[in-house]
């Protein structure tokens, strides 16, 4: 008798099941509605449904997928090749440190390491609490400034990795 | 609001700004750069310290306005006055006490305060 | 006021950051906005065209392909539609003009989509604009909202019949999606990898219909060229590039800024009359021009008169302009190894040579940056490099080398020592890197032993103190710590 | 048409506009290496995405390389494909791709037929200068019929354009970035888990390893040497087509003879023939067609048309998940693998006095789809299948060499009966448009009790992705459809959607029908090969003395003795089945 297996090498990236209010999927539903077509929108979806419900989990991605009449391994491969899109919650306090070359010559890499340690956590994971995340971004054009850490829409400019510690300690 | 349906409206709509423009021509004008990087290097913080310097002196011959990028990044947040009858002037590295500076001194008393950047470009005007 | 030799710069493209509220259409109309779009209305296309190729604007993005001869394809494909596309993915790090026009003064991006757009017979445009720029995106927003509320865009403009509007679909984090082919795959919804041209987007685009794209700079000069004329623009500049261009300097800089300046300005000009030079009294070593996709200038090239063609021929490119500039105590290797890694992390990985080119470039880099490298690795470094230029799919895949190949060349000493020394230079390379304390100089403060976080330092106070090799992280502490200049790097 | 000219390697020639720099080197015979393109072009299949840069060539005035895949030719084009240039991008190209390639040649089920293989032979290689570079690493995906193993992968992406454009089943797609892309289901689940229809069409135009069939050879092996079990074998009909290709035997021979004595030397106790089952289908579904077109034909309103033939299981599942409104329309029919299985399992085991048990049924199958086929729970009584295993053409042929036989010399030998026996009927079954002409065949004669003058249903054959006629049956017109590739038949399910009136539609999953499963010797892009099969089983047909089904004799015995008439009780409970609606995912 002939029977699928599944030899769990490696890490299975199906994304964790999610729990989301109905009402924010009627936000996205109302947003592809009003699109003239829908063909060639699928990026702009992902945007939306992205900012209505602060990430993509599987659920979502297979809600874009139905809505907009696409495959969701295409929806998947979309979400997947674009950096700003994610498919974890991020934390409650994102950091997102510039690694722009203006700030890479000004020690951006130095400062990474400092949040990495403190956090104990790696580039594009959450702390356990939920509390903070840390991201690398390309470059926010504030090379004057460099390196720049943003946490949330607040921005620290010419940080060191000795100045970690307290910008964590205003949140 | 009417729309601008030829060229001698555009005109005539240009015109009517122009003398919008010039009848504030006995007013400071304070322009605070407000691109992206210049508010993460406290543009905001400078526009509101201004503000309120003007509201506590009583001035009602200072106008406000924002613009974008001023290409001074080493020297944000930015800033440029313009007194009446007299050049403009970029001043940089303006946080909450400069600002309040500028108001207290360079606007209402015209007196010269640190921290101006020279123009070293020549600029197009169409 | 400033005396008129400083005055370097001239402002065209940015002729009006700074100077009006960009949410204000009035002020753009003050300073003779849309003036330009009513006047090309009165013209015909092919007039239009002419005018830009005539002015000599080439492709302020990367390529600098001519806009004229751009346009000019574009309008003698015959189609139902065309569309024209403003590239606002500026993805180059270290580069950030295309936020500051956009912040800055939206409607002049605006006037030029539209005229563009009858150029060469669009009625629909887009912009593809960076999501990381929420700022732009807003008064980019209401730049065209005011113009269409105005009637400047939409139906019948200034009653000439032609139609114009204007969507924003939003980049999501792709340097490649600045390629022209690979930003109308994501225009189109799909994955950002680029397709083999030709046939080149002029020729067939955006849903296979003809389509210009042109970066935000490139139209930022086009109402000024209208309005002010082909000749006068092309008396700007050097023999093959026109006009002027911004750079972003910043890095190891003093004045870091955006600047204008006419094309043929030498580098020296740009880097030390306004740029200030390096801060701290530390030594010029090199600038980045072009980006990931560029290569390193040194002191040799200090007196070379910016423009495409001189850049290229020393390896480098002007791409979108940023220009980060390096001192005494940078890294060439690292530099190279910094940018290689910057491309292998966004190369989209259709194609053989970038896909894992990219990788094995990064790690013959690392190797050397570690102490491992040998003179084969060399060899083999700048071979691959040639073959991927060489291979590649698109122009993000085939000016990756850029950066190794001009490190190589201008910087071949730094690479022999890593090589053959085992020794960085510069002394960032850790791998190669020794703390010590020069016992002259110490004066057994003890400051060091006390930042020192794994206590490889020892002494007795006011005696000089000694590092332990074995011990040490290379972490710098010490160094800079240290008052009287007495641990060193070797 | 205008026409260009074209200078290759000093050669010159003429090629219509639109045509690429490898057009023309193929009309000079200058061979350019090639990974990432496919181009079948009577099936509309074309993926020529440049992605993998093997076809560089130096085109004079040009300062890079160019792909000649996807480079149109101009008029006066200066084309150079063996300079040491080109040779030095073809060989960096080469050793990156080994660089990210695991070096298990050996243990590779692609080996001998991988195009990487060839090239690295091809070029030389003797030594990878990038090895000890990080290498991508993936979870090996191990579906019934396929095994996706992406380290193998070199991203030419034929599988997505496959799986996307031309089948239109979504699996594939291109996912992540950079170093770490590779072509996955969502969420890089296991395809099991998927809309996946395991048609195996992503396996036949994967030049290397990296997706490949669920080899079954060895259970077929240990079936054969346990003495407690009956092994009994049938073939499909495609798989005469094409099996001859993998043992050295030219395209286009027929060696249904051959193959018969090839089983038997590899010991089945019994060697049968799914044709024998094809011949049984027609009997039901026609049956069930006559039915329902009468009862429609009277205002039944449950009796739905158009019937849709169900004998290719790829296209079940395909319904299963992308027109669940519809599950009532195919007919309840069995495939001719299922079947078979049944009636041995019952029929034939009473005639041997065993149990089911003790039986093993293997077949034989053009398709990987058939070895999901089998494993359907419904196709198992008390948990004992009706089909214990399935190999596919390519497993055969390596079964055949594994066990020394000498295929070329052996004799032609004969089926076994009862359940050997068919007629022309059945052998078209393997290619487009053959299931509904030879159910028109039998149709026709039950429809209207005269003599069908000619057998050859033209309009119903040929590559046209979707063809449609109508048909003569006594008194009724009636409208057919034919569909082959998936993508083609979901446009013409959206045309049935939509209320286009059809009687009957036949669907196959795969690009011209089973002679191109994904079970079938590789063809490597060649389209010549398809057509050459096709040739072979046209021709058994028209060489047979019975040409309809219901005039199979053994058939004919199987429902005196043992069904009754086609539609009864236990037609129904043997040879029909049901459908169930499935998730898309």
């Amino acid at each position: 008798m002939q029977t699928s297996t599944c030899q769990m090498v490696g890490e299975c990236r199906m994304p964790e099941h999610a729990v989301l209010p109905q009402p924010l999927y009627r936000e996205v539903v109302q947003f592809i509605e009003a699109l003239p077509q829908k063909e060639g929108h699928l990026v702009t979806v992902l945007h939306k449904a992205q900012s209505v419900f602060g990430y993509l989990p599987i659920e979502v991605q297979q809600f874009v997928a139905d809505h907009m009449e696409v495959p969701l391994a295409q929806v998947y491969g979309v979400v997947s090749f674009y950096t700003f899109f994610t498919m974890v919650p991020k934390g409650k306090h994102p950091i997102s440190i510039c690694m722009g070359t203006a700030c890479f010559v000004k020690g951006a890499d130095k400062v990474v390491h400092a949040f990495k340690e403190q956090l104990k956590i790696d580039i594009g994971d959450v702390t356990p609490d939920g509390k903070f995340s840390i991201d690398t971004l390309r470059c926010v054009g504030g090379c004057a400034l460099a390196p720049i850490v943003m946490v949330g829409d607040k921005v620290y400019g010419n940080v060191t990795p000795g100045q970690v510690k307290k910008i964590l300690a205003d949140f | 609001m009417s729309t601008i349906a030829s060229l001698d409206a555009l005109r005539a709509k240009r015109e009517e700004i122009l003398a919008r423009q010039k009848a504030r021509a006995n007013k400071v004008l304070i322009n605070v750069s407000l691109a992206t990087c210049s508010i993460a290097a406290g543009g905001k913080v400078a526009l509101e310290a201004m503000q309120d310097e003007v509201a506590v002196n009583g001035l009602t011959n200072v106008d406000f306005m924002q613009s974008g990028c001023m290409t001074f990044c080493f020297a944000e947040p930015t800033v440029e006055i313009t007194l009446p009858g007299k050049e403009p002037v970029v001043f940089g590295g303006v946080d909450e006490a400069k600002a309040r500076e500028l108001v207290t001194e360079y606007v209402m008393n015209g007196e010269p305060v640190e921290g101006i950047i020279p123009v070293t470009y020549q600029r197009v005007i169409l | 006021m400033a005396a008129t030799t400083q005055i370097k710069q001239l402002r065209i493209a940015t002729r009006n950051c700074g100077f009006i509220d960009p949410e204000s259409l009035d002020d753009y109309i003050a300073l003779r906005g849309y003036e330009a779009l009513a006047k090309v209305l009165t013209m015909t296309p092919a007039e239009v065209v002419e005018v830009i190729k005539t002015s000599g604007l080439r492709g302020r993005g990367g390529g600098g392909f001519p806009t004229g001869v751009k346009w000019g394809i574009a309008l003698s494909n015959k189609a139902d539609q065309k569309y024209m596309v403003c590239n606002a993915d500026e993805g180059d790090p270290g580069a950030f003009m295309d936020r500051a026009v956009l912040e800055g003064d939206p409607h002049s991006v605006v006037e030029a989509m539209a005229i563009g757009g009858y150029a060469i017979g669009a009625t629909l445009g887009a912009v593809y604009i960076r999501a990381e720029y929420p700022l732009a995106i807003k008064r980019l927003r209401l730049a065209i909202d005011d113009a269409r509320a105005m009637g400047l865009l939409g139906k019948n403009i200034f009653g000439s019949g032609f139609d114009f509007d204007i969507e924003i679909k939003y980049g999501a984090g792709a340097f490649v999606c600045g390629e022209e082919t690979a930003l109308i795959r994501s225009m189109e919804g799909h994955r950002g990898e680029p397709v083999s041209k030709p046939p080149f987007p002029a020729q067939s685009g955006y849903w296979n219909k003809p389509t210009i794209v042109n970066n935000v700079e490139t139209f930022a000069n086009i109402p000024a060229i209208i309005l002010k004329g082909a000749d006068w623009f092309s008396s700007i500049g050097t023999a093959t590039s026109k006009g002027t261009k911004v750079f972003a300097l910043a890095g190891k800089i003093v004045n870091v800024g955006l600047v204008e300046v006419p094309m043929g300005t030498p580098l020296r000009e740009v880097i030390f009359d306004i740029g200030g030079g390096c801060p701290d009294g530390k030594e010029f070593k090199a600038v980045q021009t072009g980006g990931p996709s560029g290569g390193a200038l040194a002191h040799k090239d200090l007196d070379v008169a910016i423009d495409y063609e001189s850049l290229i021929a020393r390896k480098s490119m002007m791409g979108s302009g940023g220009m980060v500039v390096m001192d005494e105590d940078d890294c060439m290797v690292s530099v190279a190894k910094f940018f290689l890694d910057f491309t292998m992390d966004e190369t989209c990985g259709k194609c053989t040579p970038c896909r894992i080119g990219s990788k094995r470039l990064y790690e013959i880099l690392d190797k050397i940056t570690k102490g491992h490298g040998t003179h084969a690795d060399l060899a083999r470094l700048k071979s691959l490099c040639e073959a991927i230029k060489d291979t590649a799919l698109c122009g993000l895949g085939q000016t990756m080398p850029n950066p190794i190949l001009s490190t190589m060349d201008t910087f071949a000493g730094e690479y022999e020592a890593h090589v053959t020394q085992k020794k960085c230079p510069a002394h960032v390379c850790t791998a190669m890197l020794t703390y010590t304390i020069d016992a002259a100089k110490c004066t057994g403060c003890t400051l060091c032993t006390k930042v020192c976080p794994v206590d490889c330092i020892t002494g007795t106070k006011k005696q000089p103190h000694v590092i332990d090799a074995s011990k040490c992280i290379k972490c710098g502490a010490c160094y800079d710590k240290c008052k009287f200049d007495s641990v060193i790097k070797l | 048409m205008s026409m260009l000219t074209v200078t290759i390697d000093g050669k010159i020639t003429t090629v219509p506009a639109g045509s690429t720099i490898l057009d023309a080197a193929k009309k000079l015979d200058v061979d350019i290496p090639t990974l990432c393109y496919l181009n079948l072009e009577d099936l509309r299949i074309n993926n020529k995405g440049a992605s993998c840069r093997i076809c560089v060539v130096e085109v004079e005035g040009r300062r890079n390389l160019a792909p000649a895949c996807a480079t149109p030719a101009s008029d006066n084009m200066v084309v150079k494909t063996n300079t040491l240039r080109v040779l030095n991008a073809r060989k960096t190209v080469l050793e990156l791709l080994l660089s990210d390639h695991p070096k298990d040649c050996l243990v590779c089920a692609k080996s001998g037929e991988c195009e990487l293989q060839n090239l690295a032979e091809k070029f030389g290689i003797r030594e990878s200068p990038y090895d000890g570079g990080e290498m991508s690493h993936y979870r090996k995906d191990i579906s019934t019929s396929i095994i996706r193993d992406m380290d193998k992968c070199i991203m030419c992406r034929r599988c997505e354009t496959m799986c996307n454009d031309v089948q239109t089943c979504g699996v594939l797609s291109g996912v992540n970035r950079g170093f770490s892309a590779v072509v996955a289901p969502a969420f890089e689940m296991n395809l099991a888990d998927t809309v996946c229809t395991n048609c195996g069409q992503c396996v036949a135009v994967c030049p290397v390893g990296a997706l490949v069939e669920h080899d079954h050879t060895w259970e077929v092996v240990d079936a054969l040497a346990n003495p407690d079990k009956v092994v009994i074998v049938q073939t499909a009909p495609a798989v005469r087509s094409a099996l001859g290709e993998d043992l050295g035997i030219a395209p286009g021979t027929s060696v249904t003879g051959k193959m018969a004595a090839a089983l038997r030397r590899l010991g089945f106790d019994h060697v049968f023939d799914t044709d024998f089952a094809a011949d049984l289908t027609i009997m039901e579904e026609g049956s069930e067609f006559l039915d329902r077109l009468t009862r429609h034909l009277n205002g039944d309103q449950t009796a739905k048309l158009p019937i849709l033939t169900s004998c290719c299981p790829g296209w079940v599942k395909f319904f299963e998940h992308n027109f669940p409104d519809m599950l009532d329309v195919p007919s309840t029919a069995k495939s001719p693998q299922q079947m078979f299985g049944a009636i041995a399992k019952s029929y034939y085991a009473e005639i041997l006095g065993i149990p089911r048990e003790k039986l093993v049924v293997v077949s034989v199958m053009p398709c990987l789809a058939k070895k999901y086929e089998c494993a359907r729970p419904e196709f198992a009584v008390d948990g004992n299948p009706d089909v214990d295993i399935v190999i596919s053409t390519r497993e055969l042929a390596r079964l055949i060499k594994r066990m020394n036989i000498d295929f070329a010399g052996l004799p032609d030998e004969d089926f076994d009966n009862p359940l050997g026996e068919s007629t022309g009927a059945a052998p078209i079954f393997g290619v487009t448009g053959g299931v509904i002409e030879a159910a028109l065949r039998t149709a026709y004669e039950l429809a209207t009790g005269e003599t069908l003058q000619k057998l050859e249903f033209e309009d119903l054959r040929g590559m046209d992705g979707v063809k449609v006629a109508t048909v003569q049956v006594g008194p009724h017109a009636l409208r057919i459809g034919v569909a082959h590739g998936l993508g083609n038949a979901r446009k013409l399910l959206e045309r049935v959607r939509a209320g286009e009136a059809f009687h009957a539609i036949e669907v196959m999953a795969c690009p011209g029908g089973c002679i191109g499963g994904g079970g079938q010797p590789y063809h490597h892009g060649d389209i010549e090969l398809l057509k050459l099969r096709t040739k072979v089983l046209y021709d058994e047909d028209a060489g047979k003395p019975l040409r309809k089904s219901h005039q199979n004799p053994y058939i004919i015995e199987l429902y005196e003795k043992f069904l009754g008439k086609p539609l009864s009780e236990k037609s129904h409970h043997l040879l029909h089945t049901h459908y169930f609606k499935r998730q898309r995912l």
